[in-house]
Order: structure tokens, then sequence, then C-alpha cells
């Protein structure tokens, strides 16, 4: 958005007339100076077009080092800083604020990474190292020149938050958002909230009462003043970015209005009768009804696909002259709400596990075999069978119950990925049982019980000490006696090594959590992306457990992966927290790596805006031109490397800025060299970890740190190659892991297309390489340098020469 | 002799009105039923109940109902229940009458009495035609619908009877079909408990003689018309609510409260009698 | 609970079981009377039954239509709009007193 | 309080209108529904001012149809109704005349007659409506009209008219030309117990056994009034005792029409009121009504100053007609002078029932009545 636009900043940067760098190596004591030479280093540099002054000193980041910069851009006038040392995403925010404190713009300042990736890299080369190290400060020296001064914009931050889902994740959030003083959508697509743990009998491993400690959160959710309770209703569309999100959602009619007393005449009258959801189906509702008693909203509400009043003819009347408060009313009509919030949770939870395919253990076949959340409202006092264990054949409580753990979980029929609550669950549960019928005999068939968690362990033990049967082993087979319903479990018992053959009254299959079967929506609506397994994705494994790569978003409870109650409301708070911070300061900075758009060249072709993971840039028709909205940008720079007219300037990334790291790069013994692209978030990271880790491999790659893989352009390839460097290297994060979305996936065409092309110049392909190495795969940056080094070897001056000419020639 | 089964409405008819004249599927039938049952459900006292109606199919229906009742001449249940209400204010009485008779020939002492605020409930069938003269066109007939005396389609514009209503100030107006028989009924009672000049449409089929004419065919796809076309949209503005042979837009369009004619009047006579009381 | 027969629950996608409580839940027994001469055969109540329970019959009555007949009772919600719908107040459905109920799990 | 204000008891000095008026209120009547017609228009402003004075109702209709029509239904709500109007708006009311004498409604319609056909002279008088009055509404059926001479003979006939309404369950008109209407004469109020008050038959039977339209000996059914429980029906159609509509039978036809035409021909000698005046020797006679029949008073004066046995008979019920008297004159006299305020209307019956007695016919058309001179030549020629 150009009214964004910083007024005091010049672009393209009209440069001063005379621009005075200062360049300092740092010796990092010996983690540098033990390989390379910094004093030569140091003397090298001075000899760089521009630079004022070049120093050398043992460790820059020291307050000495840092005063000593200050001190020389007041009395060097510098305007211009580049610092040799350890990786930028270590220090540059250090000597960016030394910059900002002497006067200097801090995006004047630019970093040669000459410890993770040189000096630990090429430990006992130290000739080659100290070239090396050159090379990477021409390139900085090349690159500040060209930098310019940038202000961060900020976006101001709507005090308002959407939680989607009202799970007790959901619920915890919106309550503690809430509680700070911000005002909460609680979007519930049932008609109360509650979520799974509502089903639940109880928790483990304190054994309370589930529903007798989520009511009150629920109802306290319900009376909040800063609550705005939106049950039976869907997200339907979400536009905008951090800080501005606009917000569709669908407020489906309940029928009955909110003079409900929750007294149940109108469901005592209703014709209807189905299998209530709540109680998976071993209760029966009413077509007009309440889920469960402690609801809420408490307020009834009408099963539009099942009730006789459709088309507006009300057929049916009774629960309407039942109602002595004039409740219901048919003429209700769904509303499209219109709701703007500055921060999004994402509570969605997940899906049971239907073990109906798995078709050994005869769910659904045998009408004794239950699953664990059927088991739930079975042994539940408020359930069904008002707690007794009767089991479906006959009514009769079992004398034998066996537990088969891992349904759908930790194996290739189902999911992969362990879900994390069912061993607890199933001690639980067999717990529950010896509690209410000491003399039950009961079997627990698992894989490994993985009883993590705190107090976990104490509860697996009690519950072995209760003479609970762990049968290491799974069933293979279960089958039925035709006469008394009772089961047969055949498998294998993999301890003792002997097949066994248990007969019980009743098997639970304890099942798998899965992800939500429609999370797709969230994620189109959100651009969030999702793991292998299908849950959503965080921001960062590690740092940034509850944010997603969309600003503004978080996540809470099994959206983002099998949790039990205890994790699903840690993070809960966790995201409340996050979101609250970023609301609490009313406004975020931009880095000021945005694109700005150069009007006069623009075509308005609208490439750009195909491939944007954040819809941040949008087609002006009217202007002819793209529009950029800064605060959806994430400054990937995908948009720039697509850009056929280069009319987007990608600051602090420009074209500029990189060929000419490129040509500083490849300005001597351009042909024995590797020129990388590596991404910030993983190739990168990944190549500082090798650092980190004194990974060694070939001296002769020269790495260029752009934000995303997908901002590396065809023609810095091609300009590579017209330079001479024997190869290339782009380097990104794995596909589905990017940083930027997808944008990685942009990369992968683009290089597919320079292959061809190389293909059809007779140029041997191989001399360009594409690597995903995640930021923990140091091995794999450092493994590809020395791969690449026998195709380096392989590269006749021929080929060399055949390349220069490679742009023009497409 | 055998002896009929006995309907519960039964108790609310005289014997003529469980053998009523009306054609098959016709909807006067239904209002019959419909009001019935709203009279059962307000458990009102019959005796202080009075039926009033005009000539036309539906004019018979005051002759069914079991109350006081009066078969008026064509156009004047209206000044006539006007007469009644304000003799004996302790009477409920209801208009029941057609489209012809209340806005065509009766047009007039309509929207009098809705500007008068009269405390009467009107209630119009309305079937698009003259039904019992064999289908002549009338006030509300479509255009271009031909008709025994439109053979070349009419060119008349149908009254919107809602927007009529409300813009001589009924306080309580609806529309529904026949189809949509419980909320007629809910609006009937509505009515009948709503003090001053209430007006509620049933939008109703005349299968034999309407139906024929139209070609819309037997009484069920009458019904699924209505059931196509129907929009319900409560307080919508009535000027909007004409009715096309797609659209036919129900619901309550109007529910005010203002003083009644009645109401006002006892006041005057009280404010005379008691100054005379100084006078004398 | 002699005589009692199991309420029909409507069957739900992913709900396969038949719930504990289905044989305990009030069933509703409707009793449907029919009118026969009176009836002047629209089909508003065939028609337009929620539940389909009603069809034409193959007898002629007074009036020389066929009236309808209850084709399956079972399926009745004893919604009654079938008697609020009829021009001809011809048909009326009621639900069967718990007295008649017993008296016919005598028989 | 009200009962008192009833009637003004005492002399006055009104207008016809007025009279006629007072005369309403000390019959009872308790509803009045009008349209604005001269020159009827001072009856409605009198009630309208009087009416809530007595706690009853005036209302101002749309027009004279819902006029009667409200008057119909009042009266079935168990009041005594009255409306006022004039020819053009006695026009407008013959249909619902109709549906008064079907459905066997007490009420009170006074036409104030003017100058017609059409609206022809609002502010002159005639007697041009005394026709229609007994045949202006389709099918066969009987009224009772009776026209007034004097302001004092507004008040009286006034209350005979309610009189009548109520014992016969029939509309009643008061054919009161329009310079009795305009003009101003003494009046006297006579305490209202002296005054004769009839009220409706109430019926004997329980609501159950009731019949709306069943008749006592003298024809008239008892009647009983909407909200006292007997819940019955009545229509415009022809229909059984019970109330039921028999559109085609024809022997309920019959029955019915025929008693609604008897009920008031079988009853005529209770109601027909003439005044003779110096008829006992007289060998011509004038028959006149209205304000006619002032102008051949003096004339018959002046007759018997000349010597001539004249006398007068003054009509009082037009309908219906006083046949039994006139026969009588017309057989002991030469010769019968008939002055109309039209171009002959009453005077066909009066030469109906004269047989072969000599009528002489005086029409008058659109200005002030008969000069006693022209009577006085008329009887010159007479004899």
């Amino acid at each position: 958005m150009s009214e964004d636009q910083p007024q005091n900043e010049i672009k393209p940067q009209a440069k001063e007339d005379e621009i005075r760098i200062g360049v300092y190596i740092c010796h990092c004591g010996l983690n540098i100076a033990g390989s390379v030479d910094c004093e030569d280093v140091a003397k090298f540099a001075s000899t760089l077009p521009h630079v004022a002054i070049s120093k050398d000193n043992r460790y820059t980041c020291s307050d000495q080092g840092q005063d000593l910069i200050k001190k020389d851009i007041k009395e060097h006038k510098l305007n211009r800083v580049v610092v040799a040392s350890c990786s930028p995403r270590l220090h540059e925010p250090t000597f960016r604020r030394a910059c900002e404190e002497a006067g200097l713009n801090k995006y004047l300042f630019e970093m040669a990474n000459i410890r993770e990736h040189c000096s630990w890299v090429h430990l006992y080369e130290k000739e080659k190292a100290t070239e090396k190290a050159k090379d990477l400060v021409r390139a900085a020296v090349a690159k500040v020149v060209l930098l310019d001064p940038a202000v961060e914009s900020e976006v101001l931050i709507t005090r308002k938050a959407l939680v989607i889902g009202g799970g007790v994740a959901g619920i915890q959030a919106a309550l503690d958002l809430a509680d700070t003083g911000y005002k909460v959508y609680l979007v519930e697509r049932e008609p109360s909230i509650g979520g799974r743990m509502a089903q639940i009998d109880k928790t483990f491993p304190t054994m309370d009462c589930s529903i007798c400690i989520l009511a009150p959160k629920m109802s306290d959710a319900g009376r909040h003043p800063n609550i705005e309770l939106l049950t039976n209703s869907e997200v339907q569309d979400v536009k905008g970015y951090i800080g501005n999100f606009k917000v569709k959602v669908l407020k489906k009619p309940r029928f009955v209005t909110k003079d409900c007393s929750a007294c149940g005449d109108c469901s005592k009258v209703c014709p209807i009768i189905v299998p209530n959801e709540f109680d998976v189906g071993l209760a029966t509702r009413h077509g007009i009804y309440t889920p469960f008693a402690q609801a809420v909203p408490s307020t009834y509400i009408v099963d539009q696909n099942l009730c006789l009043n459709k088309e507006g003819i009300i057929k049916c009347d009774k629960c309407i002259k039942a109602c002595e408060r004039k409740a219901i009313n048919f003429d209700m009509k769904p509303e499209q709400l219109e709701l703007e919030v500055g921060t999004i949770i994402v509570a969605t939870g997940a899906d049971v596990y239907d073990p109906t395919s798995l078709q050994n253990y005869g769910y659904r076949k045998f009408s004794n075999v239950i699953t664990s959340l059927e088991f739930e409202r079975l042994i539940n006092a408020g359930g069904p069978s008002a707690g007794h264990l009767f089991r479906p054949s006959d009514m009769m409580i079992p004398e034998a119950v066996a537990f088969i753990q891992c349904v759908g979980s930790r194996s290739d029929r189902g999911h992969l990925y362990c879900s994390n609550v069912c061993c607890m669950n199933t001690i639980k549960d067999a717990l529950l049982i010896k509690e209410h019928w000491p003399d039950t005999k009961i079997y627990v068939f698992y894989v490994d019980i993985r009883a993590f968690g705190k107090g976990f362990e104490d509860l697996y033990k009690r519950a072995r000490k209760e003479g609970i049967i762990f049968i290491r082993g799974l069933p293979a087979e279960i089958s039925e006696d035709r006469k008394t319903h009772n089961l047969w479990l055949m498998g294998e018992n993999t301890l003792q090594k002997e097949l066994y053959k248990v007969n019980v009254g009743m098997a639970i299959l304890s099942v798998g959590i899965e992800p939500r079967r429609d999370s797709d929506i969230i994620q189109r609506l959100l651009v969030l992306s999702r793991t292998g397994d299908g849950f959503f994705m965080e921001a960062h494994p590690k740092l940034r457990p509850v944010d997603t790569p969309t600003g503004g978003v978080f996540l809470a409870g099994c959206a983002e992966a099998p949790k039990d109650i205890k994790d699903s409301v840690t993070q809960a708070s966790a995201a409340a927290a996050r979101a609250g911070i970023l609301m609490a300061k009313g406004k975020v900075t931009v880095e000021a790596i945005t694109p700005r758009l150069l009007d006069e060249k623009c075509k308005a072709c609208g490439l750009c805006v195909k491939v944007c993971p954040y819809n941040a840039v949008v087609l002006n028709k009217d202007l002819k031109r793209v529009d950029i909205i800064e605060a959806a940008c994430a400054g990937c720079g995908t948009c720039g490397a697509e850009c056929p007219s280069s009319a987007l300037y990608m600051r602090h990334f420009t074209d500029e800025q990189i060929m000419a790291q490129v040509d500083a790069l490849t300005e001597q013994d351009a042909d024995k060299k590797i020129i990388a692209f590596c991404c910030n978030w993983c190739a990168y990271a990944g190549a500082d970890f090798a650092g980190v880790s004194r990974m060694q491999y070939p001296t002769n790659v020269r790495i260029i740190r752009t934000m995303c893989s997908g901002r590396v352009a065809p023609k810095f390839v091609e300009r590579a190659f017209e330079r001479g460097a024997a190869a290339v290297l782009v380097a990104g994060c794995h596909i589905g892991d990017c940083h930027y979305i997808n944008a990685n996936v942009q990369t992968q065409k683009r290089i597919e297309r320079l292959w061809k092309k190389m293909e059809r110049l007779g140029l041997n392909k191989e001399r360009l390489q594409l690597l995903w190495a995640s930021a923990a795969e140091g091995e794999r940056v450092a493994s590809k340098v020395k791969e690449m080094q026998t195709i380096v070897n392989g590269v006749t001056p021929e080929e060399v020469e055949k390349s220069k000419k490679m742009t023009g020639k497409a | 002799m055998v002896v009929e089964t006995a309907h519960p409405l039964d108790v609310y008819l005289r014997e003529t009105g469980m053998h009523h004249i009306w054609c098959t599927g016709c909807g006067n039938g239904i209002l019959l039923n419909s009001f019935v049952t709203a009279l059962k459900e307000l458990e009102l006292n019959l005796d202080k109940l009075v039926v009033v109606s005009g000539i036309g199919c539906i004019g018979r229906i005051a002759g069914y109902i079991n109350t006081d009742s009066f078969h008026t001449t064509h156009g004047r249940p209206i000044p006539f229940a006007v007469g009644v209400k304000l003799a004996n204010p302790e009477l409920k009485v209801v208009v029941i009458s057609g489209d012809g008779d209340l806005f065509a020939i009766g047009g007039n002492h309509f929207i009098h009495a809705a500007r008068r605020n009269m405390n009467i409930q009107v209630i119009c069938v309305n079937n698009f035609n003259y039904g019992m003269t064999g289908g002549q066109q009338g006030p509300t007939t479509p255009l271009n619908v031909s008709t025994s005396t439109t053979p070349y389609g009419n060119i008349e514009h149908p009254f919107n009877l809602v927007h009529l209503a409300a813009g001589s100030g009924a306080v309580y107006v609806a529309r529904w079909t026949t189809l949509h028989v419980r909320r007629l009924t809910e609006s009937i009672k509505k009515a009948l408990q709503k003090d001053g000049f209430s007006f509620v449409e049933v939008i109703s089929q005349c299968p034999e003689i309407y139906g024929k004419s139209t070609k819309i065919g037997l009484p069920v796809d009458f019904m699924n018309w209505f059931k196509r076309a129907s929009e319900i949209q409560h307080f919508s503005d009535p000027a909007k609510a004409e009715i096309t042979s797609d659209r036919i837009p129900l619901g309550e369009f109007v529910d005010i409260e203002k003083p009644t004619y009645e109401t006002l009047l006892r006041e005057r006579i009280t404010q005379v009698q008691s100054k005379m009381q100084g006078g004398t | 609970m002699s005589g009692m027969k199991a309420v029909t629950v409507e069957k739900k996608s992913n709900l396969w079981r038949k719930p504990l409580d289905a044989d305990k839940t009030r069933q509703l027994q409707a009793e449907i009377t029919i009118i026969k001469d009176r009836c002047k055969g629209c089909g508003y109540c065939i028609a337009y039954c929620p539940k389909e329970v009603l069809e034409e019959s193959e007898e002629i009555n007074a009036r020389g239509v066929h009236p309808p007949k209850v084709k399956d009772i079972n399926k009745c919600a004893v919604c009654g709009y079938c008697t609020a719908i009829c021009p001809d107040l011809a048909i009326f459905v009621k639900e069967k007193t718990e007295e008649k109920k017993e008296a016919e799990n005598k028989k | 309080m009200s009962e008192k204000n009833r009637a003004l008891s005492g002399k006055h000095f009104y207008s016809g209108d007025l009279a006629c008026a007072e005369g309403a209120l000390a019959a009872g009547c308790r509803f009045f529904a009008g349209y604005p017609i001269t020159p009827a228009t001072e009856i409605a402003e009198r009630m309208a001012r009087r009416l809530p004075q007595v706690g009853a109702t005036y209302i101002q209709m749309e027009d004279e149809i819902a006029s009667i029509a409200a008057v119909i239904g009042a009266s079935y709500a168990g009041l005594k109704a009255m409306t006022a109007t004039s020819g053009p708006g006695f026009s407008l009311m013959q249909e619902n005349i109709g549906l008064a004498v079907m459905t066997e409604t007490p009420c009170v319609i006074v036409d104030v007659m003017r100058g017609g056909p059409s609206t022809g002279q609002p502010t002159m008088a005639g007697q041009q409506d005394v026709m229609q009055a007994k045949w202006g509404s389709h099918g066969d059926y009987e009224i009772i009209a009776l026209t007034p001479s004097s302001v004092q003979e507004a008040f009286d006939l006034t209350v005979e008219a309610f009189n009548y309404a109520e014992t016969y369950r029939v509309p009643v008109m008061v054919m009161m030309d329009a310079i009795v209407g305009h003009m101003w004469e003494k009046v006297i109020i006579p305490p209202l117990e002296q005054i004769v008050i009839e009220n409706r038959k109430k019926p004997a039977v329980p609501p159950s056994e009731y019949m709306p339209f069943k008749p006592d000996k003298d024809l008239v059914p008892p009647m009983a009034v909407f909200g006292e429980g007997y819940r019955f029906h009545a229509t415009g159609l022809t229909h059984e005792e019970d109330g039921r509509p028999r559109t085609e039978s024809i022997k309920v036809q019959q029955r019915l029409v025929q008693r609604l035409c008897d009920k008031i021909r079988k009853n005529s000698e209770r109601i027909v009121k003439v005044k003779p005046m110096m008829m006992e020797d007289a060998d011509v006679a004038v028959i006149a009504y209205g304000i006619e029949s002032r102008a051949a008073l003096s004339a018959v004066r002046k007759a018997r100053n000349a010597g001539i046995k004249a006398g007068l008979l003054k009509l009082v019920t037009l309908w219906p007609f006083p046949e039994k008297q006139v026969s009588e004159i017309a057989r002991n006299t030469k010769a019968i002078i008939m002055p109309e305020m039209n171009y002959g209307q009453m005077v066909r019956e009066v030469e109906r029932a004269a047989k072969n007695t000599p009528v002489i016919f005086l029409p008058k058309l659109g200005e002030e009545p008969h000069r006693p001179e022209e009577i006085f030549e008329a009887m010159k020629v007479g004899i």
C-alpha cells in the first residue's frame, strides 16, 4: 500500500556524493583468527572502493567493539558499516543497534559471515579460508554501497480477537483474552461450547470429573461481558492481515430465542427422535433439544434437517404450543456477521479415529466392540447407562474387558503418529472400572505404554498394582461367540514370545486422534500450512510453537497436534498471551524488507499476484498496476523474483544488491567456485549449523543470503554463470516447511525452467543444483557442497565460456 | 340413518358448516378450519362473538360458524359490523369476506373503517377472482390473466391488499396462504386479541374456477404454487409485497398500537356527560 | 412394557448403534380418524403429510371421490397437519390414549 | 342522568328536523349513523350533539349505504337505531332497506324530501319520494311510512316510527318534506313517563329452541339480540325459520315473502293513522299529507265560509295506505281533491281506493306548496 511508504525514504537510493564505509574484521578470539588472517583481510578491505576505514579487533560484538564503531561513525563520518564476523542470524541486531545509536540508519549495515560459513568449516586451510573471507567481505562491501536507509512501517492492531472453536482450548484462550480486557468472539460450530472434554467422564492423572471442572469455565465464557458467544456458527471467509482481519461468520438459526428457559417441555412433545451425537449415538435426543445438561448456551435448538417444519411451512407445532415462554420461532433466518478482529486463535480441535476400516477388530460387526469415546459415555454417571458399564449386546456388566491400544495410531493402518493421550486414557478408564467393579478382569494390549507426563507414571504403576493385566502385542484378530456375544482376542505376546487367546465380555478400542476432516477450509481461509500428519503447523517447532506463518494467527489445542487437556489449556493460554502481546502493543512494525513498486515499470501482468503466498499483492485494474499490502507481506521476495520487468524493488534484497554480491564473489577465479543462494530460515541456518558443528567442506562455496529461496530470480543464477561460476546451488526449506507457506514451490518451478534452458543450450544442468535442507540439516549442506566439488572439477573452460553467454540465447 | 363420526371442531360449526357448499380443495374450507381452530385455542366466549360476511362463496361462512352471525348484502359487511361493534362494544366482531366483496364494491367501507381504527377484525380470503359468479376479473386479479370477463387478458393492475390496509391505518396486517395454515391460525388469534382494526389476508385457491381459467390445475398444484412462490419476511415494506406468479410475500406487515374509534368515542361521551353534570 | 414397540429412531449417518434407551423412549401412537363421506378428495392431506402416512384409497365415498386411507400408522408423528389443512374437516389425528393402548395390549 | 336528558320535556321552538331528532331520542334511539345531505343535515347535527349527552352513539359514515348498514348492525346488537337523509341518499339506501326487510330489522329512516330527480333542487321542498318509500327496493315487501305536517308531528311521528319498527320488526320511514323539516314552530315535549314507548319482543324460549324467524300469531318473530347467547344466523338470502339459507325451495320463498308482507297488511288496522277534519257532512273532500294538508285545511275553511261542505282527510301513514278510510270517504262525497308536491304519486293509490268518485289531482313541482286559493278553486270545480 503506497500510502504506507515513509516519506523520508528515497527510492531507489539516490547515492550521496561520497560513500564512506567502515569495515570491521572480528577475530572472535581465535574462533575466526584461528583459521583466517584477520589483519590481512582488514588490509584487503581497506583497498576496496568507498572504504574509509578498515579495522580488525578481537571481539567486535563486545562493548568496546561496538563503541569503536559508534566513535568511527561520528569521527570519520561513516555512512555505511560492514562487520565481518559471525552469522547475521546471531549478531546483526546487535550491530544494527550500535549503528542506530551512532545516528546511522540501521539498514545501512551489512555483515559478512566469516565464522560459521568460513573459519569453522575450513579449520585446516587458513590460506583458502582467508581468501574466502576476503571474498565475503568484498561481497558485503559491494552490497552495503547499494543499501538504502529505511524506516520500518507500523500497522495498527484492532483490539479484538476471534477464537475459532469452543472446546476447552478455545474456551481457555477466550477467557484469558477477555480477562485481559479484550473483546473476544468465540465461534463454535456446534450448538454448545465444551467440545470433547464435555463428553469425557474423568481426566487423567488426577481422576477428577471432567464436566465438573469444565462446566464452570463454560458458563464463565457464556457470561463474560467481553466474550460474544457465537454457537451454531461457522467462519465463512477471512480477509485482511495481522491486526486487521475482516471475518464473515454465518450464524445459523436455532429457531429458539433467548427467552428459552431450558425447561425441556418442547423436547418432551417433539415427535422426532434421533441418536444423540453427544452420547455417540448411545442415547436418543429429540428434534428440538439441548446437546447435554450443562450446555452453554442452555438455549434449546431445532435440528433443521429433521424438523417437520420446512420451507417456512409449520406442519408440526407441538413444541410451539408446549413452550410457555413463546421462545420458539421458526421465522429465524441465518445471519451473516461481519467481524473486525486484530488476532485469531485457531482451536478447531480434532476428530476421533473411526476403527470401522480395521476389519480384524470387528467394530460395527460385533456390538460389544466399542470405542474409547463410547466407553466414556457408558462409564459416565450422566450418560445413557447412568454410569453402569453395560455392554451393548445384553446390558450386562461384563466380567472381563480388554483395552486395545494404538487403534489408528502408530500404524500404516490409520495414522503413523502417536495420538499422545490414548495410553493414559486407557489406564484411567481401566482404573475406573476397577473402582466400580473390582472383580472385573481387565487386559490392556499395547505396543508401548507412554506415561511421560507429570504424575502419569504413578498412575500407570497404580494400575499395574491394581492387577490390570498389560500384555505387549496387539491382537491380530477379534472374533465373537455367536451365543454369548463374548469376544475372543488372539495375538502374540511379544515379551513372552507366545500366542494368546483371551475371552472377554467387551473390548474397548483405544482410538487415536486425527485432524479435523475439514481442516482444509480453515487452512485455506487463514493461509496456514499443515504437517504431513495433517495438523496445523506452527511457525517454529521450538521457538514459536503457537504462532503460525500468518501474522496475527495462533494455534491452540488438538488443532496443532494431539494433546491432553492440560497441554491444550497451556497452549491456549500461550496463544492468548501471544495474541495479547500484539493487541497490547496496538501496532506491529514490519521489517523494511517488503517490496516497493516502481510504477513506471509495472505492466500489471499480475504474475506476482499469482505467486504471492499471502495475497499481499493485488491487481489494481484502474491504475494499471499492482498494490502491495505491506502489512500482509512477509518479505519473502518471490514476487520480485517472478516480475519480468523488475518493477518490484525488494528492499534490502534488491536485484542490484544481489547482483553486486554475485559480481563480487565471481571477481576472481570464478571457474573454481560454487555460488550458493541460501534461504535465511533453513538452508542458511543449516549452513550455520554445519559451522557450529565444525563440519568441514570445500572452501570454494560462496553463500549469498536471501530471506527465501523464492527470492532467487533466474537472472541471479544466470548472472553467476555469465560471470563464469563453475556451479550454482539454490537451497531452501523442505517443500511444505517453507517459512513463507509455499514460496519455495516457485523456487522449484524456476530451477526446473533453468534446467530446461541449460539443456536447450547444451549446458550440463548438473552445474545448477537445488537443495532442500532444514535448519537442523547442516550435514546435508556440507555433503551437498562436497558432492558438487566433483561437478566443479569436471567443468571444462569451454563449458564455462559457453555458459557465459547464457542469457539472451533463450 | 348412520350417525356420522364427529370432528373435534364440529362443536364450533352449525350442521351446514360440516357439509359446506365449497368446491373440492377450496381454500375457504381451510380458512373455516383455521378460524374455528383459533376460536378453540383462544377459548373465546362464543356468545360474545359475531361473524359477519358479505356476498360470494366465502359469504356463506357466517352461516357455518356456530356464533351470532349475519350474512349482509354485497360489499357491506364492514359497515354492518361497525354498527354492531359500536352498539355493543363487549362483542368481538369479525368480518370474513372475499377480495371482490371487500375491495371492489366494498372498498370504500374498508379504507374508512381502517382509517377510523374501528375495533373489528377483517379476514379477506383472496382467490384472485369472482368465484361464485363463474370466475370474472376482480380487484386482485393479476395482470394479463384471462378470466370470463377478461377473455383477452386482464389489463387492470391489481390491489396489493396488505399495502392498502397498512396505508389505510390498520394496526395489524398479516398475509398467509392456506398452505401456511398454522401461521394463519396464529395470525387470526393475534388479530382477535388485538385492539383496533386488524386485517388478515388469506391467499386462497379456487381450483374449480380460477384454477381452470389460469390452468394452474388441481388443488394440490395450487398448494405447490404457494409453496414454490412463498417468501416469509416479517415487517417488510408492504409497498413491496405485490403478488406475482413467482413471488408471494408473506408474514406480518404491521403490528402497532393506536387508540380505537370506540375508545375515543367513550372518552368523549364521558367528558360530555360529566360536563353536563357539572353544568346542571 | 408389554406390547411396547421400539420407537422409530431415524438413522444419522455416522451413528450406527441402536441407542440404549431406544425402547424406553416415549413413543407416539397415532390414531387417525377419516370421516370418509365429508372428503371431497382434494388430496392435501396425502400430498403434504411430512411423513407420507396417507395414500388415496380404492373406495368411492358418497361424494364420489376416493377418500385417503392410512398407509403406515407407525410413521405418523401426530403433527396434525392433515387435521389443519383439511378444507372439509374430514380427517383428524389424535395421540392414542393410554387406556386405548392398554386395551389393545390385552387383546 | 342520560335518561333525564332523553326527553327535553317542555315547550320549545324547533324546526321539524330538530323535533324529529328529539323525538328519536325520546323514543329511545341510541344509535345514529348518517351522512350529510341537504335538507336533512340538521338532524345529523342535532344527533351528533345530543346522543353523547345521553351516552349514546353518533357516527358519520362514509356514505348512506354504510349508514343504513350500520343502523341494521346496531339494531341487531340491540339498540334502537336510525338514519336520516334526503332523496339521493334514500336511493342509495334502497338495497339495504331490502336487507332490513328481509332480516326483519327494526330501524327508522328519515327522508327529508327535496326536489328530484337526481340532485334536483337540494334546497327546495318536494313529496317525490313517497312511492320510492314503498317500492324503492327490489322484491315484494311491505314497510311503514309516516309523514308529519307540523313540527309537533315531526316529534310525535318519529316516536311512533320507533314504536312501529320495534313492534313489527320492520324499517319505518319518516317521510318529511323539506318545508316541515326547516319550518320553526312551537313543540311541546311531554314528560318522559307520558310518552308511550314500544320495545321489540324478546324470545320466550331458551337458545336451544330459538328460531329467529319463527313468528308468533301476529306474524312477528320475537327478536333475540347478538351477544345474548342465542347464537343465531341472519341472512339476506331466502331462509328457513331457523335462519338457514334455502335458495332453491319454492315453499320456503312463498312462506317467507308472504309473511313479510302480511305482518304489515294484516296488522294495517292497528297501524294506519289518518286525521279527518270537517268530514262528517262533507260533499267534497281534500286528501293531503305533509305540508300540503295545512294549505288544504285553510282551503276547506274558506269553502265552509263560502257555504261549500268541504272536508279534509289528512294522511298520517302513507304506507300501509289507508285504503279503507279513503274508499269510505269516496262513497260519501261527490269529489276528492288531491294536492301533492309531485307530479302524481299518492294520488294513484287514492284513485284506486276512490273507485268511481272523481279525483281532481293538483300537482306542484319545484317550489312552495299549493296556495289555499288554488285548492278552493278546485273544490268549486269539484261540486
